[in-house]
């Protein structure tokens, strides 16, 4: 029982000298900083680290030179259960990358899915009792704000570090900060989809959205992307159905769309499955050439739909980033140099489109899944 | 006539001496199982305190939906509408918290007393529209948790008065967590509810034989109605744990509570066919599935032999508690034995059958089979 | 003879008894009387009205008209927690036992012996446990291996001893309503329940006896009451009559007095 | 858990000689009031939605998305005339989606018998399913629940977090794209089997069998009814007829994944619970079943059409059910106190 309370003690003692290191930051201030309960990367890192470990991850690797007595242990805990396969793929990259690098490596995954929150919460603990046995711990959180507290427990623990995936807004209230935070940022998505959109279909347009579950990703994807066309292209929203990530809501919102709302003429989807769904309904009325449809990430699936001209545009995500910046990541710490990453690390997206050609899509795709492979993936 | 202690006659036989315990057999068997094979797999690992402690903390949970749960099934009842009483009620509590300023004590009592309301409201749609209780809490389900979604939309609720967090996962120094300690007291109340109160003996003479409890002028109804509010305020209960735990709460959470919850009772040997009630089984039950879900993740297997694993331990110890009352009853036959019957022999001919067909298809299957087109 | 016929009058009294369900009539103008110390015996076809007859008798139907007179007062009652507040109970061929519960629980299911603890009310299970022993014995003359058993696990003989020892228990119990006490049970148990029915008789109860079987009626009746086509179709005196006198009754071959 | 009774409280042809018009409607109210209730949602929506709900292309988004929930509510429902649960039919349709598809693109095996090998290993699941409940004796919500779990769990080892994904040859799409008449071929599909069933439980010995059993098992046995064998058969039935659904989900999506099929459980069981409050109100039925998914499907798309949001389907299931359920419930009332 003794044992018990010391180690709580210890957590705590921990747990103190941990958020000295984080007291630094913000390293600068940007718009909205005091509304906002979560530092945006642009705040929190170092100028030139992140897109040093950019240009790190989209060049070859550089074998690691150390040595190693035994493989580094790996820990995931993701709410890979049910979801596409974007986990499995952030897998491959990580795992991929590691073997190009020369570092040996153990993994154990912690699976759940997305909405049980509490079997994470159950896996967190599990793994930081088991502390000894890691030496890193990737945290996919099956929600930020609900696994907020596993995140600072884990990050708190110095027997190994801390990387947490698919998030990239470091929350303010944190007593410790992991290591890095891996992600694509929707918001940088959303502006760069913007943009486009808007070069290539000018002001005063009419859309209709299926969007995800109201929620931070929802807003980055398709709340800042509208936010972005009102404003700068002066565009209307006829419609906003929330078909929760599901190809049948993308489907069932298209559906809707076409017949309650024909004067949009664009539907945004915010993610593959819905885009699948969406494309889905508009070729099951023959209305996919007239309607301009777009997806979210750049996923196989979506590419296929662009080449057959039943999509139109995507912002594209160079999906095996974040699984190889992480391989990256633990080179640099096993050769000391954590001091470089950037606190959190953005992978690289861009539009696809179709007036791309054949080629030059097979070359963005060759790219973006370098490591999980084109097409189906292999386990 | 003086009475005596003493029975005159034949000693009380051992298979009744047993009875009482029966029930948890099936859950202790499974508990040991997992004990000796941890015992042998990964003993340093698994058996240290703070491992007592994670099992302990992730079955807390639980224990008073559990409790709870155990009245409602022996009643002949089953609510599947918990986990959404559970989100919904510590949705509410935490905008009281979050938006209102509620304090949280007060907050939390509010959480408890609308669950129990909902319970009122599942018991009274049971009771007064006569509609079964699979359906009836069924469609209450979709109703509370749609509910919660109007409320809450996809938005998140976190970061709470520290009461609530003690109450989730707070640790009393050297001694169990907080939320263990209020669990086992559900359970210790609820035991002390099944034998010693008028509530628990009708609970049990209700689902044992409605009609007599009719007939001997027991309220049939209000006492069911009794069991769903104890039900609503435990779900309550265990949604304000989870709040704690997670220190964030959201509509969504709290998915798969009734499946969990009542295959935790029926594993501890309280029958879905009314009547039979053991409190201590339930709590068994539910050490057994947080035991089975730390082993396997301490043996770092794969995640999914979490699925299977619970399946299938479902499903036997309920087959071994009917086959221990099924042999008690028809006297003592093999397995064997009753696979020899007629009827039986019928069966594996035809499951036989069946497997054959399909491996038969498969064959063709596979010489038909072009190059597999694995490709998107 | 010892019907109580001669020295006072009857202790319950059913005048005029009719009762319809919807369109169909099921008792029409039905009389009976129960003396104590008698065991009045009712018999008759399915659906002669038997069961309506006992269930009107014990305040689970109401009639549609006709009285019910109890020393000689007349008697209205809603439910059949009314007529055991008369003295008027049942024992049913179902036993009406909850089979999980032990016997103690049992015999004061819905009437159970309470102490206050910490000012919490709660049951006094020990009580009950030690007050089922002795009535199960003084009354009955039945010893119960274990107490501690669900009744699921008694014989039928110990069952029904278990249920009518919840009837007797009550102190104010006068009349006693048995359905098909027998109808389970094999030859030795039906020997003893029908002993279990001579000691109620003694103790001065009056015991109303539903049964299919002219043997036991026949073995412990003072009277008979024939029901036929929700008709009383004759009351007999045992000692006066015969099984094929009564037979008779049942099936209507002969019209009675 | 006697929560499937079956006490059927439809008229009977003398009681409704005997009564007044007002009688006959007050009688008939509870039968047809959920298909009332859709034909009362159709018009109104009509008459709001003038332009976009009354359409063909409304009409063949709904069957298209609804049909698949039709079958697995009809395919519950058979079990459940019995008087047992299938929970199955929702963790089945996973594995069987997935299946479906990489049977082909993993083991090269042609479509049709991909189809055939689906729709056995459904048939083999209910067979199973019937033995524990019929020779284990489990109770079947139990039964059903465990051997869900497994399926789920084999779907997710199957598929580990991938999509399964290829080009399926062009025959399979058909399965479910094709249009008849201008409406989709699983709405054809839905016809069939519906009327298919309602001859087989209406008509037929194994449906009279199946209701006795549901009614009371120990009486159907005591009539020489063999029971076990007929449960054994409810659940092949119920297993067979959500591995077509799970056949037809992955000719619709053209991918499996885990993620995909389980959210079918609730509105497959709503939609079977509701059909047993109409038409022959008491007890399941084919025809009520199909009103039952139907009211669903037209309620919550006129809905979302007016702007709702993604809580209306949790929303509107439970109410609907709740409501249909206290409908049915006063008729049994009444008709209880006519019998006292």
């Amino acid at each position: 029982m003794n044992k018990l309370l010391i180690t709580t003690l210890s957590i705590l003692a921990l747990s103190s000298t941990g958020a000295l290191a984080e007291d630094k930051l913000p390293l600068k201030e940007l718009p909205g900083i005091a509304d906002r309960d979560y530092w945006v990367p642009g705040e929190v890192n170092a100028d030139g680290k992140l897109e040093a470990l950019q240009a790190v991850v989209g060049a070859e690797g550089v074998p690691f030179t150390g040595s190693q007595d035994k493989p580094v242990e790996i820990a995931l805990i993701y709410p890979s259960a049910d979801t596409s396969d974007f986990w499995a793929r952030n897998f491959l990259a990580m795992t991929k990358r590691l073997e190009e690098l020369g570092i040996k490596y153990n993994t154990t995954e912690f699976a759940s899915r997305q909405i049980e929150h509490s079997l994470q919460s159950t896996y967190a603990n599990q793994v930081l009792q088991d502390g000894d046995i890691y030496d890193y711990v990737i945290f996919g959180p099956s929600e930020l704000a609900i696994q907020a507290d596993n995140i600072d427990k884990l990050s708190g623990e110095d027997s190994f570090k801390t990387y947490v995936w698919a998030f990239h807004t470091p929350l303010k209230d944190l007593k410790n900060q992991p290591d890095v935070w891996f992600d694509f940022s929707s918001a940088a998505g959303a502006l760069v989809m913007c943009d486009y959109m808007l070069e290539r279909l000018g002001n005063g347009v009419t859309m209709a959205m299926n969007r995800g579950i109201p929620g931070i990703t929802d807003n980055q994807r398709s709340g800042d992307f509208k936010d972005c066309v009102m404003e700068k292209g002066d565009w209307k929203v006829a419609y906003e159905h929330y078909g929760e990530y599901q190809r049948e809501g993308g489907f069932e919102g298209t559906s809707l769309i076409l017949q309650a709302y024909p004067e949009a003429t664009i539907i945004h989807n915010a993610n593959t499955a819905m885009a699948m769904g969406s494309v889905e309904a508009q070729v099951s009325v023959g209305k996919e050439k007239e309607i301009f449809s777009t997806g979210w990430g750049g996923t196989g699936l979506e590419l296929d739909a662009i080449r057959r001209g039943e999509l139109d545009a995507t912002p594209m995500r160079m999906g095996d980033d974040v699984g190889a910046a992480t391989a990256e990541a633990i080179k640099a710490d096993l050769e000391d140099r954590s001091g470089e990453l950037p606190l959190v690390f953005l992978g690289r997206i861009t539009v696809a489109h179709d007036q791309m050609g054949a080629e030059e899509l097979d070359a963005l795709q060759q790219e973006a899944f370098r490591f999980s492979g084109v097409g189906a993936l292999e386990r | 006539m003086t009475t005596t202690t003493h029975h005159p006659g034949n000693p009380v036989k051992f298979s009744e001496r047993i009875e009482p315990f029966l029930a948890i057999i099936g859950p202790m068997v499974m508990i040991l199982a997992i004990l000796l094979f941890m015992g042998v797999a990964e003993p340093a690992r698994y058996f240290r305190l703070s491992n007592l402690n994670l099992i302990l903390l992730d079955a807390a949970l639980y224990m008073p939906m559990a409790m709870a749960m155990t009245f409602v099934i022996t009643q002949r009842g089953i609510d599947l509408s918990i986990g959404s009483v559970a989100a919904l009620t510590s949705i509410l509590m935490a905008f009281l918290i979050k938006q209102f300023g509620f304090s949280a004590p007060v907050a939390i009592t509010i959480a408890l007393v609308l669950g129990a309301l909902c319970g009122l409201i599942n018991g009274l749609v049971i009771t007064k529209f006569k509609v079964p209780d699979l359906i009836g809490t069924l469609a209450m389900d979709l109703v509370y948790r749609g509910l919660a979604l109007v409320i809450a939309k996809g938005l998140v609720l976190a970061r709470f008065p520290e009461i609530l967090t003690d109450i989730g996962r707070g640790q009393i120094p050297g001694f169990i967590p907080v939320p263990v300690v209020i669990g086992l007291l559900t359970m210790a109340l609820g035991y002390w509810l099944l034998k010693r109160t008028f509530f628990g003996r009708y609970t049990v003479a209700i689902g044992s034989n409605p009609e007599a409890a009719e007939m001997t002028g027991i309220a049939v109804d209000r006492y069911k109605i009794y069991a769903y509010v104890l039900m609503g305020a435990a779900a309550a209960l265990a949604g304000v744990m989870l709040t704690g735990k997670l220190n964030a709460i959201q509509a969504t959470s709290a998915p798969y509570f009734n499946l969990h919850v009542i295959a935790a009772v029926v594993v501890g040997g309280t029958s879905l066919f009314g009547g039979r009630a053991s409190m201590l089984g339930s709590l068994a039950g539910v050490l057994l599935l947080s035991m089975m879900i730390n082993a396997l993740v301490t043996l770092r297997i794969e995640f999914f032999w979490q699925s299977v694993a619970s399946g299938v331990v479902i499903v036997s110890s309920v087959a071994l508690y009917t086959w221990l009352q099924k042999k008690d009853r028809d006297g003592a036959k093999g397995l064997i034995a009753g696979l020899t019957t007629p009827e039986s022999l019928k069966l594996l001919r035809l499951s036989g059958g069946l497997i054959a067909a399909l491996a038969l298809l498969l064959l063709i299957g596979s010489l038909l089979a072009g190059n597999p087109v694995a490709s998107g | 003879m010892p019907t109580g016929e001669n020295n006072s009058g009857p202790l319950v009294s059913m005048r005029s008894i009719t009762k319809r369900f919807g369109g169909v009539t099921a008792l029409s103008i039905v009389d009976l009387d129960a003396y104590a110390g008698e065991v009045l015996a009712i018999v008759g076809d399915n659906g002669a009205g038997k069961s309506t007859l006992i269930k009107i008798l014990t305040g689970v139907y109401q009639p549609t008209e006709g009285e019910i007179y109890v020393g000689g007062g007349k008697l209205v009652m809603n439910s059949h927690s009314d007529a055991i507040a008369e003295g008027i109970d049942a024992v049913y061929q179902t036993l009406a036992l909850a089979d999980h519960l032990d016997p103690a629980s049992n015999m004061f299911l819905g009437n159970e012996l309470t102490r206050s603890f910490l000012g919490i009310t709660v049951l006094d299970n020990k009580r009950m446990r030690e007050e089922t022993e002795r009535v199960l014995f003084e009354r009955l003359g039945v010893r119960l291996r274990s107490l501690d058993v669900p009744t699921a696990s008694l014989s039928g003989g110990q069952r029904q001893a278990v249920a009518i020892a919840r009837a007797v228990y009550h102190e104010g119990l006068r009349v006693l309503v048995m359905d098909e006490p027998t109808a389970a049970l094999g030859p030795q148990e039906t020997a003893r329940t029908l002993k279990l029915i001579m000691a109620l008789k003694a103790q001065g109860l009056a015991v109303i006896l539903i049964s299919h079987s002219l043997d036991d009626v026949f073995e412990v009746a003072d009277r008979v009451h024939v029901q036929r086509r929700g008709k009383c179709a004759g009351v007999v005196q045992v000692s006066q009559s015969s099984q094929q006198e009564v037979l008779g009754l049942i099936v209507g071959a002969e019209e009675a007095a | 858990m006697q929560s499937l009774e079956s006490n059927a409280l439809e008229p009977t042809k003398a009681e409704i000689q005997g009564l007044s018009i007002r009688g006959k409607l007050l009688r008939f109210l509870p039968v047809y009031g959920l298909v009332i209730l859709t034909i009362i949602l159709i018009l109104l929506f009509s008459i709001l939605l003038p332009t976009t709900f009354p359409t063909l292309l409304n009409l063949r988004a709904i069957i298209s998305d609804k049909a698949i929930i039709a079958l697995l509510s009809l395919g519950a429902m058979i079990p459940m005339a019995a008087g047992r649960i299938d929970l199955t039919v929702g963790y089945g349709i996973v594995l069987w989606h997935i299946l479906a598809i990489s049977l082909q693109t993993l083991f090269g095996i042609p479509w049709p018998l991909a189809v055939v090998i689906v729709l056995m290993l459904g048939a083999m699941t209910g067979f199973f399913n019937g033995l524990l409940v019929e020779v284990a004796k489990i109770d079947s919500f139990i039964a059903t629940l465990g051997t869900g779990t497994v399926l789920y769990a084999i779907a997710l080892w199957h598929t580990g977090g991938r999509q399964m994904v290829g080009v399926l040859p062009d025959g399979f799409y058909a399965l479910s794209t094709t249009f008849v008449f201008g409406l989709p071929i699983t709405g054809y599909y839905l016809i069939a089997i519906t009327v298919f069933m309602w001859l087989v439980l209406e008509y037929t010995p194994i449906g009279r069998y199946l209701y006795a059993i549901g009614a009371n098992q120990r009486a159907a046995q005591l009539n020489g009814i063999p029971t076990r064998k007929y449960v054994i058969g409810a659940f092949m039935a119920s297993g067979t007829m959500t591995a077509l659904a799970g056949v037809l989900l992955a000719s619709k999506l053209r991918i499996g994944q885990a993620s995909v099929g389980l959210e079918f459980l609730l509105p497959a069981l709503v939609g079977a619970f509701l059909g047993s409050t109409t038409i022959k109100p008491g007890r399941v039925n084919v025809w009520g079943t199909v009103v039952g998914v139907a009211i669903l499907a037209v309620g919550i798309s006129g809905i979302q059409q007016f702007g709702g949001s993604f809580w209306v389907e949790p929303l509107f299931n439970g109410v609907t059910l709740l409501i249909a359920i206290g409908i049915a419930g006063y008729a049994q009332r009444r008709k209880g106190a006519v019998k006292k």
